[in-house]
């Protein structure tokens, strides 16, 4: 399968801090991926070029063939790509389903005086983006917090709504930031099924931060480590398990014997 | 690729058709300003100790702006909120020092003592302003401190009429004149120039102040106190930081900058009246937004920064485009270039720049 | 929660008497289609007077009028509307207004047994305020006139909704040309105030004639009362010869002058006309004495200044500045009853134009103003205005007031222009009248 | 002592320096002249107010109201009479010193005014304190009745009040008819006051004793759903609501020009209320300089339409486009460089920019063109074939339109894909961004649209008032227009036209209290957001309700 | 008698009834830490504890002395120190204003000296960095920062707010080592963590939380071998 997503020696620098140094990445159409890292090791900054909210100084991404370093976050949106954040953010003030409703923007297409005037192509539309709103929340399960403020939403259910607003943008690549952050083993062990079906009914790549070895572990087919903006490590999760740099740098003897400890159980089940 | 092919790579994706819009506009303003003045300084015969005293002229005047800009950046820098009383503050601050310089006139200590008088009516100004800026926070701001952020900015717009017009109702409608000071009739030499010995204790006094704020607010334990309270509320509780005594010592500290500037404008200009407030505060909220708000040197660059323009402007901008009456646009010059700062630097002269966005 | 309450008892009370409107107009047997015009007349009392009130009066008194009658009944105060501002930064030429109407009210409580009675409202110096303002006291059919206001923004609309009222309205304080040129005047509008037409024109003769100086700058300040003084000034004085060498401006709440002024110094004046209000020119006076090139500079103000406010203002920068203004007789009674019944010295000129309206309009009242047998009053509201026009010699505190047929009550045949030089007396400073301007001549006062 | 009976002396000191602030405003002797109830004038009621004011709080507040509930009168009466007395304070140093060079309000009329006119001074500040303590016991006593009685007995004696004081409002408008009777010459005659309250405290009492019986239960969301899938009710609503419209301002208002000018002048608000909330509150830009749209829509209709020699005579349908089209390119030219900045920096540029647009028309420089301080005068009514829209009533008409027209424009918007991208923009503007939303013409739109409604607005203005001037467009109005949005409850279109009746309106009745109105305003300014910081109708979230099965099956064909 | 009691202590967050009648002990020097899903009240917890948000109903008592008529910063002077969750530190703060602001309460510039020596022996990065300013530390070292600021006040008790949240697993153990060693130098510690199975290493009691209300407190052995505790929290199936 030919790759979605490549970036060839992409660095982004702030003042004299080198966050991203010449990093190589390519993700599979249909994979899942991780990057992982010690904090600060600049793994939302690539996210950020990919996104287009940071500008890389050098290099080159290619989404699609095409280069989008540089673009601006909306037009980079268009052409398919969507994202969650670490720290939720969600349109506050905006109940779930308008959350999901704005996640269709890119792909809406009428005008305000299509508005003003109803004219029969804008009642279908917003007809249509009613419908799939309450699809999507459905979908994720949230149907009963569709006329809910988002911000007064159970933390989980935040989380979720922010996948379903992404989703709602109709991506081929979707960037989660830390998804289960915050989340009890159970909750995790569920949305990582989540993220599985995700991929399979979407059809989509997905390429996530994540701290929780646990999580990265079980469901990514690649995984990277980042420090210090470089990579130090790639492969599959059981190479970078034995990978001593990745332990020195990063897991730290105790944790890497006690994660296959733990991880036992899981894969069994 | 080259390094320049790069970069324009790089400005083409960025950067749409309305940056493109913005820069033309500015450098359109830019233009039109570059040609009066050249215009100006060919056809006008100013010769340059006049330009040099409308330079003085202009820090005098910017003195008392960075002095009232300080307690605008001040309370922003805590609250993030515009304290848009503040200008009715600095008003009362004046009216504190006029009626202790009217007793002290009556008395003959006034002329008799000047020092020890001037010392006694900036305690008063001080006092007076502080007293107010605290009774506004404790009524209008503390209750609201968890409202969203347009709602402080409502009542302290309320605050500053009730101000503003309870002066009005105390002190009655028109002007009271301060009383002159012997010692600071005349004027002093500087490099050739003659300048006002009440404007020279302006601009020193405004500097001191100002050095002074800084020194406190970076090196004391009160200053490092606020400068938590501004990052994070409830973290400078669990330091043991009282949050509303900093709020209230925030408050009595800008308070007293505009008390300072109360007096100090007594001093140059002579004349107190309600409404006094009303057109510093707006410039000082200017000048502290021209020097990025919330930042203690910037307020005080952008005070200056704005009185030179004002004075400056006119003479060196307008006339020579053939504009008549010019000296009546100044504001038109200040504010526009305000915009002209704020098109290539949108946080001001010294705001954190904030080019790229966080997410 | 309670206040919604009470929003809604209130428009169950509403509709209430809309119900009972409806229920009474059929109970009157009057036809539906009549009901509203009933409701005009008594609205207001325009040609067709009220029908009722007619027919009461009928017995003794009738209202012959063509524009209807105030009907005062006999406990009932004579009401007059006070349009002045009161807030903003003009407020405090409105609270000398006011003031000055109040002290000529104490003097003058009652006029035919009845009290008098103030309906104060604020005109603002704006446009809209002097339009509702007026609208609100037009409105209130009991009003038999308006003395008022004090900005020519607020007085342009004003003249013509008091006139479209058939009412009428005399300023204190409007003095701009326009609103008694004769191609604008509106009936309803007259004043006490002099026009700036007939100021500006002395004040270039004195300058020029009298000083004998021949360039002259200008300040004003972007209000109407300034710009057109100056401007009247700049234009006679250049027919007359001279050169205004600079026309500068400022705005009203400026306070460092000194860039305007050292850019007019450049142009090397021999004489600076600032007709400011005090505060603005209490600064100017001040500072020209700190800018180069200012030295030997004669200073002229006009009226706006010849105020005890200015002196103030200016401190010792005054002395030696010259102003002019129409002869105002230094009332001393008038100033201390001012203090008596206002708790303060006037803020602001102008008080005793208020004055004078106050008593012009009562005088008018008394000679038109019908007595019922009752004790009730008739007041003709046509009568009353011809009344104002009519108004011959008046011996007011601003001197002889007669009022010609576009409502000026000043006029240069009428009105001396004095000019006074500020000057330190008995240690104090005061105005000093030094010439007389009067039918095209100067004379010098000894 | 007792915590408190100390908190109970403090609030009676409060009270105090509440009253003494209130005397030497002045307020108390200038309102004096104007009777509200009988002799009591509304420089009484002024002052007397707080006492029964903060009477009346404290018991609210007592510990005591339900343990120890005979004490809490006399909770109030401490209050009232240590205010009272401390009050007294002012005419007994008055008297001895002169306080008249700092306060012009200190003269010995206000002192002989609050002492009751007495010649013994003894018996003045007796009168005063005892004054002052049966207010506040009175009003203490409310709290303490059961719950229907207080509501019935508070409602019926404020609305009296109320009554009292706006006599001017109901002796002006349909509520004569009904209540006139009870009004004298100025304010209500003792015993229709009397009666007045009876049949309120009735109305009030049975309005209450409902309320107890049927406590309002707040819609669950579910149920919320249901009714937007059924918008019936919301629609007879509306239709009444149109048909008050429609007839208030000849049926209720007497065709009164004033109080329809006032009308007016709220409905010019509500239309740049509409305007500058979809600025604010929906997109979350903060705009000080939105006069300046205003100012130009009014001087292009000025300048085309005078009669003066600075007009071009045309007429106003003519000139009204274009004051629309010039004031939304305006607001374009202006949000284009305004655009990269954010929050207060946009404050500050914003109301630069109004103060630009009104120094420049104000300027002798384009003096030969805009007519500089003189204004424009001469502006002609706009008129329908040959009828002149010359009374205020009629202007009401195409106001109203104006209204309509743009609260359409604006709901329709919000309801849409734009409406969406401003709120999330407001919300979140870098997420908002990486929602694939373009940021400039989504903040173009949002700044064209409040120009052009505030060009309409403007547009309307100078043909209503007849003459535009400079000074008229100054920062208050951007200010007043900015806190109608907010005390309204930002982002509701049904909070602009609350506001606007609240901080437009109410001081336009005011106007009476001449000096003091825009200390009021200040002081309701500052009460009105510590009451309801959220606003007064606030923005609801609007309800999708689930689309039915058909609704589906349709759009799939 | 404990050091720290809550006793039926109930706590809103508007109408959100968060806490719904918790009671709980720490005694002096234990290690006391609180699990639970997200949502289930641990941070609420310490916020009631600290008066960021009083309590609605029931009493928080520090050596018997109720400490809900105190305000946060008052707290304080009474020994209890607060490590919030995101760590909170000061970023334009350099490091070392950072430690001072942690003694703000305290008037003895020799034992501050003397305490600043111990955060810097116990951290040594801190003492590299101590000019820098907090914002440009990396989390580690701002979670460092934190603990070492909230130790300036030579707190009784330290509450921790997730301490290795969103850490690197290696940087975990050190500080939960650290921890530890805070402990055993005589700190009395209650720790609100995600990390369940490192919590219940290190505590030597635990108590488990869910929506509001403690379903389970025990020692720390036992909660690890409980069978639910393993199923929800230690993710053992």
């Amino acid at each position: 399968m030919a790759p979605i997503l490549v970036a060839r020696k992409v660095t982004k620098r702030f003042g004299g801090l080198v966050a991203v140094n010449e990093l190589d990445f390519e993700i599979e159409e249909h994979a899942i991926a991780s990057v992982i890292g010690p904090n600060g090791a600049g793994k939302t900054t690539f996210f950020n070029c990919i996104t287009g909210f940071y500008v890389p100084e050098e290099g080159v991404i290619e989404f699609e063939g095409k280069e989008i370093q540089g673009l601006r976050p909306d037009k980079i949106t268009t052409m398919g790509i969507a994202r969650t954040y670490q720290n939720i953010r969600l349109f506050g003030k905006m109940s779930a389903i308008e959350n999901v409703m704005v996640g269709m923007h890119p792909r809406l297409s009428l005008h305000w005086w299509d508005a003003v005037i109803h004219t029969p192509a804008f009642v279908r539309q917003e007809r249509k983006v009613l419908r799939r709103a309450w699809e999507l929340l459905d979908y994720i399960g949230l149907t009963d917090w569709a006329n809910h403020q988002a911000n007064s939403l159970p933390y989980g259910a935040q989380r979720r709504l922010e996948i379903a607003r992404a989703l709602a943008s109709e991506p081929k690549l979707l960037l989660l930031d830390e998804p289960t952050a915050g989340m009890n083993p159970q909750e995790t062990a569920e949305m990582i099924e989540f993220i599985r079906k995700l991929r399979d009914d979407w059809n989509l790549t997905i390429l996530l931060i994540e701290h929780d070895m646990k999580v990265v572990m079980t469901i990514s087919e690649k995984i990277t480590v980042l420090d210090f903006g470089t990579k130090i490590a790639e492969g599959k999760p059981e190479e970078i398990q034995r990978n001593p740099r990745v332990i020195e740098a990063y897991l730290g003897r105790g944790a890497a014997s006690g994660l296959s400890a733990a991880e036992a159980p899981a894969q069994a089940a | 690729m080259n390094q320049w092919q790069r970069r324009l790579e790089y400005w083409r994706r960025r950067y749409d058709i309305t940056d493109v819009v913005v820069w033309l506009f500015g450098l359109a303003i830019l233009a039109v300003a570059v040609y009066g003045t050249v215009r100006s300084l060919q056809t006008t015969t100013y010769d340059s100790k006049r330009w040099a005293q409308f330079v003085v002229y202009g820090i005098s005047q910017g003195g008392v702006y960075a002095l009232i800009a300080l307690g605008y950046t001040l309370v922003y820098g805590i609250l993030f909120m515009i304290n848009f009383a503040h200008g009715e503050i600095f008003m009362f601050g004046a009216f504190g020092a006029l009626f202790t310089a009217l007793a002290l006139d009556k008395a003959g200590y006034w002329n008799g003592h000047p020092v020890l008088s001037l010392i006694i009516v900036l305690l008063v100004a001080m006092t007076t302003s502080s007293v107010i800026a605290v009774l506004v926070e404790r009524v209008a701001y503390r209750p609201l401190r968890k409202a969203p952020r347009l709602v402080p900015l409502i009542t302290a717009i309320g605050a500053s009429f009730t101000l503003q017009y309870t002066a009005r109702s105390f002190f009655g409608s028109g002007l009271r004149a301060f009383p002159e000071m012997d010692m600071l009739k005349g004027s002093v030499s500087v490099f050739g120039l003659d300048i006002g010995k009440s404007h020279a204790l302006t601009i020193v006094v405004s500097l001191l102040m100002m050095a002074g704020l800084y020194w406190y607010v970076q090196k004391t334990k009160t200053g490092k106190a606020m400068r938590a309270v501004a990052e994070n509320k409830d973290v400078a509780a669990l330091m043991g930081i009282d949050v509303d005594q900093i709020i209230v010592r925030t408050f009595i500290l800008g308070a007293s900058m505009a008390g300072v500037a109360g007096v100090l404008y007594s001093l140059i200009f002579f004349q107190v009246k309600f409404f006094m407030g009303f057109v510093p505060g707006i410039k000082a909220f200017t000048a502290a937004v021209l020097g990025g708000i919330g930042n203690i040197p910037g307020a005080m660059l952008g005070g200056y920064f704005l009185g030179i323009f004002e004075s400056l402007g006119p003479a060196l901008i307008l006339e020579g485009l053939g504009i008549p009456a010019p000296s009546q646009l100044k504001d038109v010059i200040a504010f526009t270039m305000l915009v002209m700062v704020l098109i290539f630097r949108p946080t001001g002269i010294l705001g954190e720049a904030v080019s790229e966005k966080r997410a | 929660m309670s206040k919604k309450h009470w929003l809604i008892v209130l428009a169950l009370v509403a509709m209430l008497a809309l119900a009972l409107a409806a229920c009474g107009g059929k109970a009157e047997e009057a036809p539906a289609t009549e009901a509203p015009k009933e409701e005009m007349a008594t609205e207001a009392p325009k040609e067709e007077a009220t029908e009722e009130a007619t027919e009461e009066a009928a017995a003794e008194v009738t209202c012959e009028d063509e524009w209807g009658c105030i009907e005062i009944a006999p406990d009932e105060p004579i009401q007059i509307g006070v349009m002045q501002v009161l807030s903003g930064g003009a407020a405090n030429y409105g609270e000398a207004g006011l003031g000055g109407v109040k002290v000529a009210q104490s003097e003058r409580p009652e006029v035919l047994g009845h009290k008098v009675d103030l309906v104060v409202e604020d005109s603002q110096c704006n446009a809209e305020g002097g339009q509702i303002a007026a609208q609100k006291l037009t409105s209130n059919d009991k009003i038999v006139g308006i003395i008022g206001a004090n900005c020519s923004s607020a007085c342009t609309p004003a003249a013509q909704i008091v006139t479209d009222a058939n009412m009428f309205m005399i300023s204190n304080s409007c003095t701009a040309p326009a609103l008694t040129a004769p191609d604008t005047h509106k009936l309803g509008f007259l004043r006490t105030v002099y026009n700036d037409a007939y100021q500006g024109a002395v004040v270039a003769e004195f300058v020029y004639n009298i000083l004998g100086l021949k360039k002259m700058a200008t300040i004003h300040d972007g209000t109407p009362y300034p710009q057109q003084l100056q401007e009247v000034a700049c234009q006679r004085f250049t027919e007359l010869g001279g050169e205004c060498v600079a026309q500068e401006a400022i705005n009203p709440d400026d306070t460092d002058m000194r860039p305007v002024l050292t850019r007019i110094a450049e142009k090397q004046p021999e004489v600076l006309f600032f007709p400011l209000y005090p505060e603005a020119g209490g600064h100017v006076a001040r500072q020209a004495k700190e800018v180069e090139g200012f030295e030997n500079v004669v200073l002229v103000g006009a009226d706006g200044l010849k105020v005890e406010k200015f002196l103030e203002a200016a401190g010792d920068a005054a002395i030696g500045m010259w102003f002019t203004g129409p002869e105002v007789p230094q009332n001393e009674e008038y100033a201390k009853k001012y203090v008596e019944v206002n708790g303060s010295e006037p803020p602001a000129p102008f008080g005793e134009q208020a004055y004078d309206a106050y008593n012009i309009i009562l005088d008018a009242i008394e000679k038109v103003a019908i007595k019922k047998a009752d004790g009730g009053l008739l007041i003709p509201r046509k009568a009353l205005l011809d009344a104002l026009y009519a108004t011959k010699d008046y011996q007011g505190l601003t001197g002889t007031l007669s009022a010609n047929e576009y409502g000026d009550f000043t006029s240069p045949e009428t009105t001396k222009i004095v000019i006074y030089q500020a000057e330190k007396v008995d240690g104090k400073l005061d105005f000093v009248p030094k010439y007389v301007y009067f039918n095209g001549e100067f004379t010098e006062v000894k | 002592m007792n915590p408190i009976w100390r908190s109970t002396l403090k609030a009676g000191l409060l009270t105090g320096a509440i009253v003494i602030y209130v005397a030497l405003t002045g307020m108390v002797l200038s309102l004096s002249q104007r009777p509200v109830i009988g002799k009591l004038s509304l420089g009484h009621v002024v002052y007397m107010l707080v006492f029964v004011g903060m009477g009346y709080i404290t018991a609210v507040r007592s510990p005591w109201r339900q343990e120890r509930p005979w004490l809490v009168p006399l909770q109030g009466a401490v209050v009232g009479g240590v205010g009272a007395a401390i009050l007294a304070l002012l005419p007994l140093i008055g008297r001895k010193v002169d306080l008249g060079w700092m306060f012009v309000t200190a003269k010995p009329e206000l002192y002989k005014f609050l002492l009751f006119n007495q010649e013994q001074v003894a018996r003045g500040v007796l009168y005063l304190i005892l004054t002052g303590a049966v207010l506040g016991g009175v009003a203490a006593v409310l709290p303490i009745l059961p719950e229907v009685l207080h509501k019935a007995l508070l409602g019926g004696a404020s609305t009296t009040l109320l009554l009292g004081v706006l006599a001017e409002l109901v002796q002006r408008t349909v509520l004569k008819k009904v209540l006139g009777p009870f009004f004298a010459y100025k304010g209500l005659k003792p015993t229709g006051a009397a009666i007045l309250f009876v049949v309120l405290t009735v109305l009030f009492g049975l309005q209450a004793w409902w309320r107890q019986k049927h406590p309002k239960v707040t819609k669950s969301v579910a149920a919320q759903e249901a009714e937007a899938a059924s918008p019936l009710r919301t629609t007879l609503q509306l239709g009444a609501l149109l048909l008050f419209l429609l007839i208030l301002p000849v049926w209720i208002l007497n065709k009164d020009t004033y109080l329809n000018s006032v009308v007016n002048l709220v409905g010019l608000y509500i239309i740049m209320g509409l305007g500058l909330n979809i600025v604010v509150g929906f997109a979350g830009l903060l705009d000080l300089g939105y006069v300046a749209f205003f100012a130009i829509g009014a001087y292009t209709v000025a300048l085309m339409t005078s009669l003066g020699p600075l007009g071009h005579g045309y007429s106003f349908w003519q000139a009204l486009p274009v004051a629309i089209l010039l004031a939304l390119t305006a607001g374009v030219v202006l949000g284009i460089p305004v655009l990269r900045m954010r929050g207060d920096y946009l404050a500050i540029v914003t109301l630069g920019f109004g103060e630009i647009i009104r120094i420049l028309a104000n300027s002798d420089w384009l003096k030969p063109f805009m007519g500089g301080a003189l204004g424009v005068l001469d502006i002609p009514k706009p008129k329908i074939g040959n009828w002149v829209l010359k009374e205020e009533y009629q202007l009401y008409y195409l106001i109203l339109a104006g209204i309509l027209v743009t609260w359409f424009v604006a709901s329709r918007l919000y309801h849409s894909r734009v409406g969406r991208a401003w709120q999330a923009l407001r919300e979140d503007e870098d997420v908002a961004e990486a929602m694939g939303i373009h940021l400039v013409t989504t903040k173009l739109l949002a700044f064209g649209f409040g120009a052009a409604f505030s060009g309409l607005s403007g547009a309307i203005f100078a043909a209503k008032v007849g003459s535009v001037y400079p000074h008229t467009f100054n920062l208050i109005i951007s200010i007043n227009v900015l806190s109608l949005i907010i005390v309204g409850g930002i982002g509701s279109l049904p909070g602009v036209v609350v506001g606007a009746l609240a901080l437009v309106g109410l001081p336009e009745l005011l106007r009476e209290f001449s000096e003091y109105r825009m200390l009021f305003y200040g002081i309701a300014l500052i009460a009105m957001m510590l009451v309801k910081p959220e606003g007064f109708w606030p923005k609801r979230l609007k309800v999708y309700p689930r689309p039915q099965e058909e609704d589906a099956e349709a759009s799939a064909l | 008698m404990a050091l720290l009691e809550l006793h039926n202590v109930h706590a809103y967050y508007g109408n959100i009834h968060a806490l719904k009648g918790i009671s709980l002990t720490v005694d002096e020097g234990e290690i006391v830490t609180l699990i639970g899903a997200n949502g289930a009240g641990k941070t609420t917890t310490l916020r009631v504890i600290t008066m960021l948000l009083p309590p609605r109903e029931g009493t928080v008592t520090l050596n018997g002395e109720d400490l809900s008529q105190y305000r946060t910063h008052e707290i304080v002077l009474k020994g209890v120190s607060m490590v919030p969750e995101g760590r909170g530190v000061f970023a334009r703060l350099t490091v070392l204003e950072n430690l001072e602001l942690g003694a703000y309460t305290r008037n003895d510039p020799s034992g501050i000296a003397e305490d600043l020596e111990r955060v810097f022996t116990l951290f040594p990065r801190l003492k590299e960095r101590q000019g820098q300013a907090a914002g440009t530390l990396s989390g580690g070292e701002q979670q460092m920062l934190a603990i070492g600021r909230a130790l300036m006040s030579r707190p009784r008790i330290l509450l921790l707010d997730e301490p290795s949240m969103g850490l690197a697993p290696i940087l975990v153990e050190s500080i939960f080592d650290i921890i530890q060693e805070i402990n055993r130098q005589g700190t009395t510690i209650l720790l609100v963590e995600q990390n369940a199975l490192m919590a219940l290493q290190i505590a030597h009691r635990g108590y488990v939380l869910r929506t509001g209300e403690i379903v389970l407190a025990d020692t720390a052995e036992n909660l690890r071998n409980n069978e639910m505790v393993q199923k929800t929290y230690l993710g053992m199936e």
